[in-house]
Formats: C-alpha cells, sequence, structure tokens
C-alpha cells in the first residue's frame, strides 16, 4: 500500500515551471528524503503535499485518498520546518496543543497526548517555558512534537536541522532515526545534507529542477547513480570524473588507455563518455594487486583530514582527487602509484549523461 | 476558534474548488480594503476628473464646459505661484528633511549620553497639530513679539527677521515651522535604520580604516535604501498636502506668497464655488501625482516575484 | 517577542550601533555634543515659549519679551482656555470638546488599526489575484491631498446615512488612516517567516485563527506605531472633524481653532498658548510615555522593503 | 381612578406635543467680540420668546473657513436649522436645488415687504417670486475709521476726508504711527479697494464696472486714480502686521495707528472698547468723498427639514429675527443697520446715525456680493491681495488685471 502517491504533478509560478510533470510513490512506513541543491523543488514539492502550495496540475493521494484540493489540516500530516516555527507567545504546552485545539478535541485528550509526545521526545520539564528560553535543539525538539501529537499518517520535514550546529544536528538525526523506528509513521524529510539523506533513509529522491532525477535507497544510489548529476552530488568529496572514449572494453583519456573490461555495461558501450571514479575508491599500496587500471602520479596538494587524508593530483591531464588512509606519510611533489577498479567505476554516455 | 476557512471538511479533494472561493475568508476580509481602493481612492478620483470638464459652480452638475476649467486654471497667476511654492517648498523640505533627520539619527546612534531626552525633544513636535505649530511660530516669528523684537531690544536695532510678512522669504518662514515639525518623525525612521544595521560593517569599515563621514556616506546610506524610501514616502506625501500649515500660519499671505495647490483647490471649491475648477486644480494635482508615482509604485510592489 | 529569530530588528535595537566615540571631553565630544544641543534648542524653544507665554499675565507679554520667563506666575490663562473661553455665544472654553475627541477617538482608532492590520495581513500572507494591485492603489492613495476628497465623501457618507453621525466621521478616519497602516502593517507581517503562517496552517487555523492567535500576539511592537500614528493624527484633526459631524460633536480642535481664531478684541496670547498645549496634551504625553517603543516598533515594521 | 390617570397622561402627552421644545443648531460665523454680543440677541430672544433652544454653532475664521462647512452640512442631507449667508448668489444654487425652505408664507403673513429697506435686501432673498432667506441687517462697507487719540499724538487734526488723511499721513508716520490699519487677509484688501473705487471713482464708474462689468471703465481714468491712491494706501500700510481686522481695528482703538478702511462692522469692536463715537473716533462714511453706503448685508438661510416639529421652530425663528425687538438689539451691538425702516433706533450713536440718515436719503449702491459671483469676488480678491503686500505690484499692471478680470465677469 502506497502511503502517498503523486501523479505527473505540475507547479508553475507564472512562466517559470518549479515541478514538471512529477510521479512519486511513497510506501507505507517508508522514510523518504528529497535530496538536491537549493531551487531544485524539493521544498515545493513537500509543500504541495503539506497543501501549502496549491498545485497547476496532477493529483495527489495521501493513504489512496485524494487530497490535492484539500486544506493542509485536513490531509492528516504533521510538519517540522526548519526555523522551527514555534509560535512565540505561547509556551511549549500551547505550542504542542495548538493543532488538538483546532480540530477541537476534548480537553482530557489533548493533556495525555501532548504528555505523551513530551515524554517520548523528553520535552517534559520544558512544557511551561516559552519558545524564546529554549536552545536550539530543544525547540526542534517541540517542533516535531508539534507533529507528533496529531498522530498523523505523514510526517514531513523541511530541512528541520539546517539551523543547528554540527554536533547538535549529528545528534538529532540519530534521534529522528529512532522515532521513525518506533513510530513506523511514513517520513518525507527533505534536506541538502547528503549525509543526513544516507543515514535517515529507506529511500532517496534526488532532484533537480523540479524532476526527481533517482528515486533508490541509498547504497543504490551511492554504487549505481543513474547519471551523471546524480553521480557528482552524491558523495564527499565528490566523483572524480575522467572525460573520454570507450570502445571494446577500453577507455581513451588524455592519451592514456584503461582496461575496462570487467564493468558490467547496460547497453552500448561505444563513444564519447565519461568515466566517474570516487576517491575512496581508488587503491594504494597493498590493494593495488590485481587492478586492471594503474598510473603513475604527482601529488600536488595534501589535505589531512584526521582519519583519512585526500590527496589532489593529475590523472591523464585531469584533476584527479583519491583518499588514503590518515597515517599515509605522503608530500607534496612525491610520486605515487594508484589503481582503479574499473567494476566501481560508472561510466555516463557523454552526451544523454545517463549510466552506461 | 471558528473557522470557516477549515470548516467545510470535505471528503473529496480531487476537483480544484472555483477559485473566486478558494480561501474566501482572506477575500471577504480584504473588502473593506478593496472598496476603499476602488470606491473612495478610484471612484473618488474618477468623480473628480469627470467634474473637472463641467461648469459646476457650487453643486456638481454635468453640464460640460471641455477644458474650460484647464485653460484658466493655466492662465490663473495665483495656480502658478502656487506651483511654484510647493516645488520650491518641496525641494527645500525634502533635502533637510532627508539630511536633518539623518544627521540627528546619526548623532544619536552614536552612543551619547541623554539618548532618551535628546530623542524625546526631537520628536515631540510630530504629535503636536499644524494648527499649534503655525501658532507658535507665527508668534515667534512675529516682527513685534518674537526674534526681530527680542535681538533688537538687544540693541541690534537694524535687525530685521520678519519672514511672515515678507513676500520674498515668506517659504522660509513656512519651512521653519514645517522642518520643526517633521523631521522628528524621519529621524525616528532612520534612527531605527541606523539601529537595524550589522555592527560588523562599522567594524569592517574601522578595519579598512575608512573615516565616519565617509562610511556614512558610502556605506551606511547606500544599506538604507528601504528605510530612505520609507522617509520619502513619508515626506514627499505631507509635502503634496501641505495646506494646513500655510492656512494656521500665513494664510497665504502676504498676499498671495505662499499659496500651495492644495489651499487653491479648497478655496476654489468652498470660497469661490467654483467646484469644476477646484476639481481641475485637483486632477492636476493627481495627475503630477500619478506621474511620478506609478512607476515607482509597479517597481516596488508590482514588479515583485514570488519566492 | 523572546524568540529573536522572528523579529531580527528587535535583537538589534538593544542599543546604538554607531562607532564609539572617545570618551572625556575631546574636540570630537564638543562638537558632537554642540550641535545636539543647538539642534535641541531649536527643537524646544516653541514648547518653552509656550508654556513660558501661558503663565503670563497679558500687560506682561505686552510689555517684555516672549522668550523670558515669566515675573508673576498665573494660571488664569489655563483656567480661562479650559473652561471659559468663548466661541460665539457658547463660553465653557475646551472642555466641551474634550470629551467629544475622545468619543471620537476610541472607536476610530480601534477601527482603523483592526482593518489595517487585517488588510496588512491578507496582503502579506493571502495573496490574491490582484491582491497587490489594490494595495498600489491605496499606495497612492496616500498622496492623494483630502481637499480632492472632501467632496464626494460628503455625497458618499450622504449615501450610506452615515452622513453627520460619530460613525461616519470614525469611517472616514479609517478610510484616511488606511494606506500607511497598511503599509506598516503589510511590511510587519512580511517580516514574520513564511514557516510560522505554514506550521498553523498544518496545525488546521484558518484565516481569522492564525490573524488572533499567532499574529496579533506578535504584532505589539506595530501597534504601538499604529496606535501613536493614529491617535496624534485623529486627535490633532480638524478639517475632517468638522464637516463631517456636527457641533455636538465636535472635536476638541475646533474649539481650540474657534478660541484662536475669535479674537475678541486683542489676541489673548496666553490663552491661546494655554489652549494649544491643553489639546496638545493627550498626544504629548502618548509621546513622552510611549518614545521608545515607538522607535523600537518603526524599526520593525516601518522600515523594510 | 384609572381613567383618571388615563385621562391626565394624555392630556400631558398632548400639551407636552403642542409646546414641543426643539433644539435648533444655528451656524454663523461671528464670533468677534462685538459680533458675538449681537448673536447672543438674538438667542436670547430665541430662547425667550419661545420653548425652543438656540444652539450655537460657531465657527471661528471667517466665512472661507465656514462656508465650506455649511454647504457640506447641507448638502450631506443633516443640516443646521439656519445659517447666516451673505445674501445674494452664494445661496442661488442651494435654493433652486430646493435644499431651502421657502419662506414666502411667514414673510406675506407678516408683511416683510412692507418692512424692509431698501427693498433690494428682500429682492436678493428672492428667487422666482418665493423669498427663501431672513435678510438681518445692512452692512456697508464705506467707512474709515479715526483714532483721535492718534492724531492728537501726533499733533494733528482729525481729517474729514481722504484727501486730507492722505496728506497727515506722512506726519502720522514721522510721530511713530501707522497711518493706515490693514489686516492681511485678501478680502479685507478687496473690501478696501472697493470703498477706495466708490469714494475716488465715483459712484458711477463704479457702478459701470460693478453693474455693466465695463472693462474699459476700469482702464479709464477715474480708475486710474484709484490705482494710485491704493498704492499710497499701501505705503501708509506697510508698518500694519496683523491679520485680523479686528486686530487692526484694535490698532485705531489704542492709537497706534491713524485709520483703518473696515465695513461698519468695525463700530462693535469700538462699543465693546467702550469707546464713544465722535469723542474718541471718527467715522467718515464714504470716506468722506461720496457719502453713499453700499447695502450688503447678512442673511439667515434655512435648510430644508424633514422633521415637522424643526420646521416649524424654524419658522418661529425666522420671525424672530425679524421682529422690531431682536432687529433694534442685534444691530445695536453689530453696529450695523436694521433691515427695517420702522423700527426705533433712538439708542444709536453718531455713525449709526450717519449711515441711517445715508440710507433714509436713498444713497445706496448694490453690494458686490450681490453683484458678482463669489468666484470673480476671489480673483478679485487674489489679485488686490497681491497688490497690497507687495511693493513692486505697479498701480499699472493691477489696473490691467483688474480688468480682465472683470471682462470675464458674467
Amino acid at each position: 500500500m502506497h502511503s502517498v502517491s503523486i501523479r505527473s504533478l505540475d507547479l508553475a509560478f507564472g512562466s517559470v515551471k518549479v515541478l514538471k510533470d512529477l510521479d512519486l510513490d511513497i510506501h507505507d512506513g517508508e522514510f523518504l528524503v528529497l535530496l538536491g541543491s537549493s531551487g531544485c523543488g524539493k521544498s515545493t514539492l513537500l509543500n504541495c503535499i503539506a497543501g501549502l502550495l496549491d498545485p497547476t496540475d496532477g493529483q495527489i493521494f495521501i493513504k489512496e485518498r485524494n487530497v490535492t484540493w484539500l486544506e493542509p489540516s485536513e490531509r492528516g500530516i504533521g510538519m517540522v520546518f526548519q526555523s522551527y516555527a514555534l509560535y512565540p507567545q505561547m509556551s511549549v504546552e500551547g505550542n504542542l496543543s495548538f493543532g488538538l485545539k483546532n480540530a477541537g478535541l476534548p480537553k482530557a485528550e489533548i493533556a495525555e497526548r501532548v504528555a505523551r509526545a513530551a515524554k517520548i521526545l523528553q520535552i517534559e520539564p520544558l512544557l511551561k517555558r516559552k519558545p524564546g528560553a529554549l536552545s536550539g535543539g530543544q525547540r526542534q525538539r517541540v517542533a516535531i512534537g508539534r507533529a507528533l501529537v496529531r498522530d498523523v499518517d505523514v510526517f514531513l520535514f523541511d530541512e528541520p536541522l539546517s539551523n543547528l550546529d554540527a554536533k547538535l544536528r549529528a545528534d538529532l538525526r540519530v534521534e529522528i532515526k529512532r522515532l521513525h523506528q518506533k513510530l513506523e509513521n511514513t517520513m518525507i524529510y527533505v534536506t541538502h545534507d547528503q549525509v543526513e539523506a544516507m543515514t535517515l533513509a529507506d529511500r532517496i529522491a534526488i532532484m533537480k529542477g523540479g524532476q526527481i532525477m533517482q528515486l533508490d535507497t541509498p547504497a543504490e544510489i551511492y554504487n549505481r547513480p543513474r547519471n551523471r548529476y546524480v553521480a557528482g552530488f552524491i558523495g564527499s568529496p565528490s566523483m572524480n570524473f575522467l572525460d573520454g572514449g570507450l570502445s571494446d572494453g577500453v577507455f581513451e583519456t588524455g592519451g592514456e588507455r584503461f582496461d575496462i573490461s570487467g564493468y558490467p555495461f547496460e547497453g552500448a558501450a561505444t563513444g564519447p563518455a565519461e568515466m566517474g571514479i570516487r576517491p575512496e575508491h581508488v587503491a594504494t599500496g597493498h590493494d593495488l594487486d590485481g587492478l586492471p587500471i594503474q598510473a603513475d602520479v604527482t601529488v600536488e596538494l595534501v589535505e589531512p583530514m584526521g582519519s583519512d587524508t585526500q590527496v589532489w593530483t593529475t590523472l591523464a591531464g585531469q584533476s584527479f582527487r583519491f583518499r588514503m588512509d590518515g597515517q599515509a606519510e605522503i608530500r607534496d611533489g612525491d610520486t605515487i602509484r594508484i589503481g582503479i577498479d574499473p567494476t566501481k567505476a560508472s561510466f555516463f554516455d557523454k552526451k544523454s549523461e545517463l549510466r552506461l | 476558534m471558528p473557522d470557516s476557512n477549515a470548516a467545510p471538511r470535505r471528503v473529496d479533494g480531487s476537483r480544484p474548488p472555483n477559485p473566486l472561493f478558494r480561501n474566501l475568508t482572506s477575500k471577504l476580509a480584504a473588502l473593506p480594503m478593496v472598496l476603499t481602493a476602488l470606491v473612495v481612492f478610484i471612484g473618488c478620483t474618477g468623480w473628480t476628473i469627470v467634474h473637472s470638464f463641467t461648469g459646476s459652480k457650487l453643486l456638481p452638475k454635468l453640464n460640460w464646459v471641455g477644458f474650460d476649467q484647464y485653460e484658466k486654471l493655466w492662465n490663473t497667476r495665483r495656480w502658478l505661484i502656487s506651483i511654484e511654492n510647493l516645488a520650491l517648498y518641496g525641494i527645500f523640505s525634502l533635502c533637510f528633511t532627508l539630511v536633518i533627520g539623518f544627521t540627528l539619527a546619526a548623532l544619536l546612534d552614536r552612543k551619547i549620553r541623554f539618548e532618551a531626552a535628546f530623542r524625546t525633544i526631537f520628536l515631540y513636535p510630530f504629535a503636536l497639530s499644524f494648527i499649534v505649530t503655525g501658532l507658535v511660530w507665527q508668534w515667534i516669528l512675529n516682527p513685534d513679539l518674537g526674534i526681530q523684537h527680542v535681538v533688537r531690544s538687544m540693541g541690534f536695532t537694524g535687525f530685521e527677521f520678519d519672514p511672515l510678512y515678507n513676500a520674498s522669504i515668506v517659504l522660509y518662514g513656512l519651512l521653519i515651522a514645517g522642518l520643526w515639525q517633521g523631521t522628528g518623525f524621519v529621524m525616528v525612521i532612520m534612527l531605527a535604520g541606523l539601529r537595524g544595521i550589522d555592527e560588523d560593517v562599522w567594524k569592517a569599515a574601522r578595519v579598512d580604516g575608512i573615516p565616519v563621514w565617509k562610511t556614512y556616506i558610502r556605506v551606511i546610506i547606500p544599506m538604507m535604501r528601504p528605510v530612505f524610501i520609507t522617509a520619502l514616502v513619508v515626506i514627499t506625501s505631507g509635502i503634496i498636502k501641505l495646506y494646513d500649515l500655510v492656512v494656521a500660519m500665513t494664510a497665504g499671505g502676504p498676499g498671495i506668497a505662499s499659496e500651495v495647490p492644495a489651499k487653491y483647490v479648497y478655496d476654489r471649491m468652498f470660497s469661490s464655488q467654483n467646484l469644476g475648477q477646484g476639481f481641475a486644480a485637483s486632477t492636476m494635482m493627481l495627475l503630477a501625482v500619478a506621474i511620478i508615482l506609478i512607476p515607482w509604485a509597479y517597481l516596488e510592489f508590482g514588479g515583485k516575484k514570488h519566492d | 517577542m523572546t524568540d529573536t529569530r522572528l523579529t531580527p530588528a528587535s535583537r538589534l535595537l538593544e542599543g546604538p550601533r554607531g562607532p564609539k566615540p572617545t570618551r572625556r571631553l575631546s574636540g570630537r565630544n564638543i562638537m558632537l555634543y554642540g550641535t545636539l544641543i543647538v539642534m535641541a534648542a531649536y527643537y524646544a524653544l516653541p514648547l518653552y515659549v509656550m508654556v513660558v507665554t501661558s503663565l503670563k499675565g497679558m500687560p506682561e507679554i505686552r510689555m517684555g519679551n516672549i522668550f523670558a520667563p515669566p515675573v508673576e506666575i498665573t494660571f488664569e490663562p489655563w483656567v480661562k482656555a479650559w473652561s471659559e473661553a468663548c466661541t460665539g455665544i457658547n463660553c465653557d472654553g475646551l472642555s466641551r470638546g474634550f470629551w467629544n475627541s475622545v468619543q471620537i477617538l476610541i472607536p476610530s482608532v480601534i477601527l482603523s488599526i483592526a482593518v489595517a492590520s487585517v488588510n496588512g495581513y491578507a496582503l502579506s500572507k493571502w495573496r490574491f489575484p490582484g491582491s497587490e494591485v489594490f494595495f498600489t492603489i491605496l499606495m497612492i492613495g496616500v498622496f492623494i491631498p483630502y481637499q480632492v476628497m472632501i467632496y464626494p465623501i460628503v455625497i458618499l457618507l450622504r449615501e450610506l446615512g452615515l452622513y453627520g453621525s460619530l460613525w461616519g466621521l470614525v469611517l472616514v478616519h479609517t478610510i484616511f488612516g488606511m494606506p500607511l497602516l497598511t503599509l506598516l502593517f503589510r511590511n510587519y507581517f512580511t517580516s514574520v517567516p513564511d514557516e510560522l503562517f505554514k506550521a498553523a496552517r498544518v496545525d488546521g487555523a484558518g484565516f481569522w485563527g492564525i490573524y488572533f492567535r499567532i499574529m496579533l500576539p506578535m504584532a505589539l511592537p506595530i501597534l504601538v506605531v499604529a496606535m501613536i500614528l493614529q491617535v496624534t493624527g485623529i486627535w490633532n484633526d480638524f478639517l475632517f472633524g468638522v464637516i463631517y459631524t456636527k457641533p455636538e460633536i465636535y472635536p476638541m480642535t475646533v474649539q481650540l481653532n474657534n478660541i484662536v481664531n475669535s479674537v475678541q478684541g486683542v489676541k489673548e496670547y496666553n490663552v491661546n498658548m494655554a489652549a494649544t498645549l491643553l489639546t496638545g496634551l493627550v498626544p504629548l504625553t502618548i509621546y513622552f510615555v510611549s518614545g521608545k517603543l515607538f522607535v523600537r516598533g518603526i524599526a520593525a515594521g516601518a522600515v523594510k522593503g | 381612578m384609572r381613567t383618571i390617570t388615563g385621562l391626565l397622561a394624555a392630556t400631558a402627552l398632548t400639551s407636552a406635543s403642542a409646546a414641543f421644545a426643539t433644539d435648533l443648531e444655528v451656524t454663523h460665523w461671528w464670533t468677534s467680540g462685538g459680533e458675538a454680543a449681537a448673536v447672543a440677541e438674538f438667542a436670547k430672544a430665541f430662547n425667550e420668546g419661545t420653548d425652543h433652544t438656540w444652539i450655537d454653532g460657531a465657527i471661528a475664521g471667517s466665512g472661507s473657513t465656514a462656508r465650506p462647512i455649511i454647504v457640506s452640512r447641507i448638502l450631506g442631507g443633516d443640516p443646521m436649522a439656519a445659517t447666516q449667508l451673505n445674501h445674494g448668489r452664494q445661496a442661488e444654487e442651494l435654493v433652486e436645488e430646493g435644499l431651502m425652505m421657502d419662506l414666502t408664507e411667514i414673510a406675506e403673513a407678516e408683511g416683510w415687504k412692507d418692512v424692509v429697506n431698501p427693498p433690494s435686501l428682500l429682492d436678493a432673498c428672492t428667487l422666482d417670486g418665493k423669498i427663501y432667506c431672513a435678510p438681518i441687517n445692512i452692512h456697508s462697507w464705506q467707512w474709515m475709521w479715526l483714532s483721535h487719540k492718534a492724531y492728537a499724538d501726533a499733533g494733528l487734526d482729525v481729517p474729514q476726508n481722504w484727501d486730507e488723511f492722505a496728506a497727515s499721513a506722512p506726519q502720522l508716520a514721522e510721530a511713530g504711527k501707522i497711518p493706515l490699519a490693514m489686516g492681511q487677509q485678501a478680502w479685507q484688501s478687496n473690501g478696501a479697494f472697493g470703498v477706495m473705487s466708490i469714494a475716488i471713482a465715483g459712484i458711477d464708474a463704479w457702478t459701470d464696472v460693478f453693474v455693466n462689468k465695463n472693462e474699459e471703465t476700469v482702464m479709464g481714468p477715474e480708475y486710474t486714480k484709484v490705482f494710485e491712491a491704493a498704492a499710497m494706501a499701501r505705503e501708509f500700510s506697510k508698518d500694519s502686521k496683523v491679520q485680523d481686522w479686528n486686530l487692526a481695528t484694535n490698532l485705531v482703538i489704542t492709537g497706534q495707528a491713524g485709520a483703518q478702511i473696515m465695513g461698519d462692522w468695525a463700530q462693535g469692536e469700538f462699543a465693546v472698547a467702550g469707546q464713544v463715537a465722535g469723542e474718541d473716533y471718527t467715522c467718515l462714511p464714504g470716506l468722506g468723498a461720496n457719502e453713499v453706503i453700499d447695502t450688503g448685508g447678512d442673511a439667515f438661510y434655512f435648510p430644508v427639514n424633514d422633521d415637522p416639529e424643526v420646521t416649524a421652530a424654524q419658522k418661529e425663528l425666522a420671525s424672530i429675527l425679524m421682529s422690531k425687538e431682536a432687529q433694534v438689539a442685534f444691530n445695536l451691538k453689530k453696529g450695523s443697520l436694521p433691515v427695517r425702516g420702522d423700527v426705533d433706533l433712538s439708542a444709536a450713536n453718531d455713525c449709526m446715525k450717519k449711515g441711517l440718515k445715508i440710507l433714509a436719503d436713498g444713497g445706496t449702491v448694490p453690494s458686490g456680493d450681490m453683484a458678482l459671483s463669489r468666484d470673480i469676488l476671489d480673483e478679485l480678491e487674489d489679485l488686490l491681495t497681491e497688490f497690497w503686500s507687495d511693493p513692486s505690484y505697479s498701480p499699472e499692471e493691477a489696473q490691467k488685471a483688474y480688468a480682465e478680470i472683470i471682462s470675464r465677469a458674467e
């Protein structure tokens, strides 16, 4: 059963098309992350699902019910915002109960639900405080609580952690994940942070220009990006791309010929193409053994990061990065031998940018 | 909270509602504004324009006279003087109000002592009506009682300062009182704007070694564009409406040296009982307002994109 | 207003932001305070003259100069201005107009602010096709001289059956207060984050629910500004009061005008000044009391966009 | 028992409605000392003579402040019960629109036609044979008021006509006196000029201009003399820095100024100040040259009211305003002449008696208010106030501009 279904959704502001003929099915109890850079339409899509924006065309279903033109409060959704959007003049308790009061629930039930949500989120001691007296993390918990008390089918998160510092962000991320495990609700989560996306999501939808580029599990997206955009977007540091041509199990780039016979091509494997290889998939030292592609490169810049070290260099005349162990002793100007496993690489058609 | 917007619970959300009734409550709530805009501002303006082509005297009548009223208007010396006065007063008032308002605000913003006291002193005249302003300045500027009298009695018998009785400088007399009444409010707007500027900007300017005055002119003022626009709206709307102050201080005198368009309109409509002429003058004022404002309003409000 | 994120302006309002002048009696400081004191003298002078004059007797006024403090303080002019000064055959001074002014003021201030705040709210959060057009018309309305509107509005009020009544005048004040107040509220509510508004919609609050429960409680700074502007404007109004009502409900300014402009033999400057001060007392008090809030509110609403 | 109380109640009811007391709001712009005292006489007569109450709606300033308020009130459909308006063309349109009450019935019953003198006053109230206003008084502009004290201080004799005054003016100025007191308001400049026109150019030339609207006469030699005299008057009055007419009058009363050209209402100010005509001040009708007076004046109009109670009370008010007692009491205070030829004015002072004599001799001219439209009058006012305040404005230029305006008069 689908929890949320979107059918050929269009949204235009004047002549600017923000969502283009978009289809999406979200399973019951799934944690779906909408990922993309700013302006890709991910927040717009979320607002459409919430009913805060009217689509130009298309349909939205929640729990098999067509909600395209229903009020936000009639859709059975709860929403958490980036800026928390707590009502500043109401106490935490007031914030939590506002929606329930609007729905006309009896007092006793409101109290019970508020208490339950407060317990889950461990904000019981804060109930009488005003939002201004809370820390950022506490505020976001209250914001989540506000969605929680509503006892809804679908949770919508609009970049809920962006305003927090790194440590808090990591903590709350885990908490959200636990919450999902516990509640088993459908959650739709918008973010531009791929770490959040990878850690939280059952599936990730990567968006660009009002369309979904790829909808898959994090692992699939990481390992088998459907197109060059997704490949470049996911992964940090991002994927290296080498420009060249494909023919008969050989990739020619910058005068070098790489043997890629082990790569499982999905279609035709000739013509101009780009080879993508993640920096962490580049082998050095003992790992070189048996790799069909090997080369000596000169180290240009070293970025030690503690657990590992990033090395900037040039391969086949193109800028190239790779990752080494943090303990490796390496300096600018050193020459080092690297190797690439073609099965871990990705190839994209130069023109269509699709995965080959 | 009973809420008509959320009240009609529709089970079926598949059909788009009639766009007219989408968020109906908000449209109903905006009705007073829509009616005011349409009936009062557009309707009454249209009514005025239509009647400017009539020979209406005491009562509005539709006895068409074509452009006669306009022809007469532009042949009337008092109208021409009124326009000239308004232009002069307007330019001076605009410049001085902005400069004084900003200077005072900048001075107050420099972590001075007694800021609240100074601010109150600069602002209180704004609480007083033009009748009061006119009366007190009329008195201070009265040559037989006020400044001139006092200075002369101190021994400077040749001292002359009688702007309200000297046609060539009467506008400055009005300006002294007008600035006294109006600059405080502009100062507050400016002060609010200055307080909204990030302190880092000051730090950056100090690090770069830019002198204070230069920082104000090159950095701070350009950052305060919206503030200046608000101030500009407040000042210019006051200038165009200039009427009460003139009536209270000089009644247009000496002679007709301090007449202004709004007073011409009022006098022609009600005193001369020549509505048509008054409406023609009003229409010219409206036209001037429209020429200045419509492009600005379009840029400021009309061209804004969704975000 | 504790959540500082919601009104970034208020965060920056705690104190002056300009460069810190050097301490002690430097040349720069002398110039700074010198300029301020000279300007303050210009602004304070008329008030001083009004007060001093209102405490003098007529003979003293004729003799001395207007800046000299009174030799012999008398409250006679105040008494006369309040309860004895004549207009025509009525000799009861300003007192008859005071309560009329209060009666006009209260509903006018409340209604005009209520309408304008709803307008500003609708314009910032519930835009509909054409809403900006109406707003632009209102903005141009700020510049239309009142004289142009007097006549058509007489006809309008007559057709509505409100002419001459208190409510007719309240309506006129509401209409003419609308453009500037709507601008203030619109700018203020625009600065309230959209997410707050969205959250409330998800929570099932509708137009009025959000207005009363979320927006209005947040609008205190701008409400203060609107109130101050309207109280001064309406209290000081003469033209509308005299044209759209009748003698039983003439505001205080009509009596002020009558006292100031009906000269019985000689101009009684002391009585005029006392009358002037008495009339200005209400708005002046409000300014002296809430001046700080005024600056704050302006910062929060007026100077954006 | 029951029936009796019922009957009593019924009687009380009928008697109450028979003598229903109505509040009548009366607007006017008479707020100077003499004016207010005069209007109080009307209010007293009305309050004492009827069961009704006079609600005073005084609006200070001048006619130009009050007139828009009055007209708006009438148009707004919530009119006052009675209002002052200068009669003549001002109210014509309001009458045509049927907004003013027809007083013909009461005028005929009380025989206004027979008592109003000069009859032109009632004519100005008449439209299509019906009477719409009650004339209150006769005001004439053609007076010059001279301060005995000022002349005594300067060691001069009080002049008896304009030429003597003009000759004495430089000496007055030397003695530190303002020769001619003038208020700054436009209507004062225009009025004074009108007075000088009749006195200097003569009645015939004046009539040709004002009644026949002949602009050529304006350019003629008689009027040239008027403009030259006005330029002299301008010089005489250059130190008179007051706005209001009664402040100017006060300069004369206190001997700071030698003279003022002002209508007979100035007399009320002299009276309030306790001055006696002939002893403390001298009045010269027609500037002592052409002894005529115009017969302008004030009138009361009664806007139509739906309420029959009010209508009845309005008629009572009209009747009282025209009564002999009220006419005498009012006009003695105001310094104007009564509109009835049949009243006893033995209490009048020297100046009023001079006026009455001229009136009885038929030395009257119509007032500018009646002869020209308000629009043209305002244009003349603008012209003359500018001329009067700007010493560089030459008489020749002013004469041309004046002729141009007259040429456009209907």
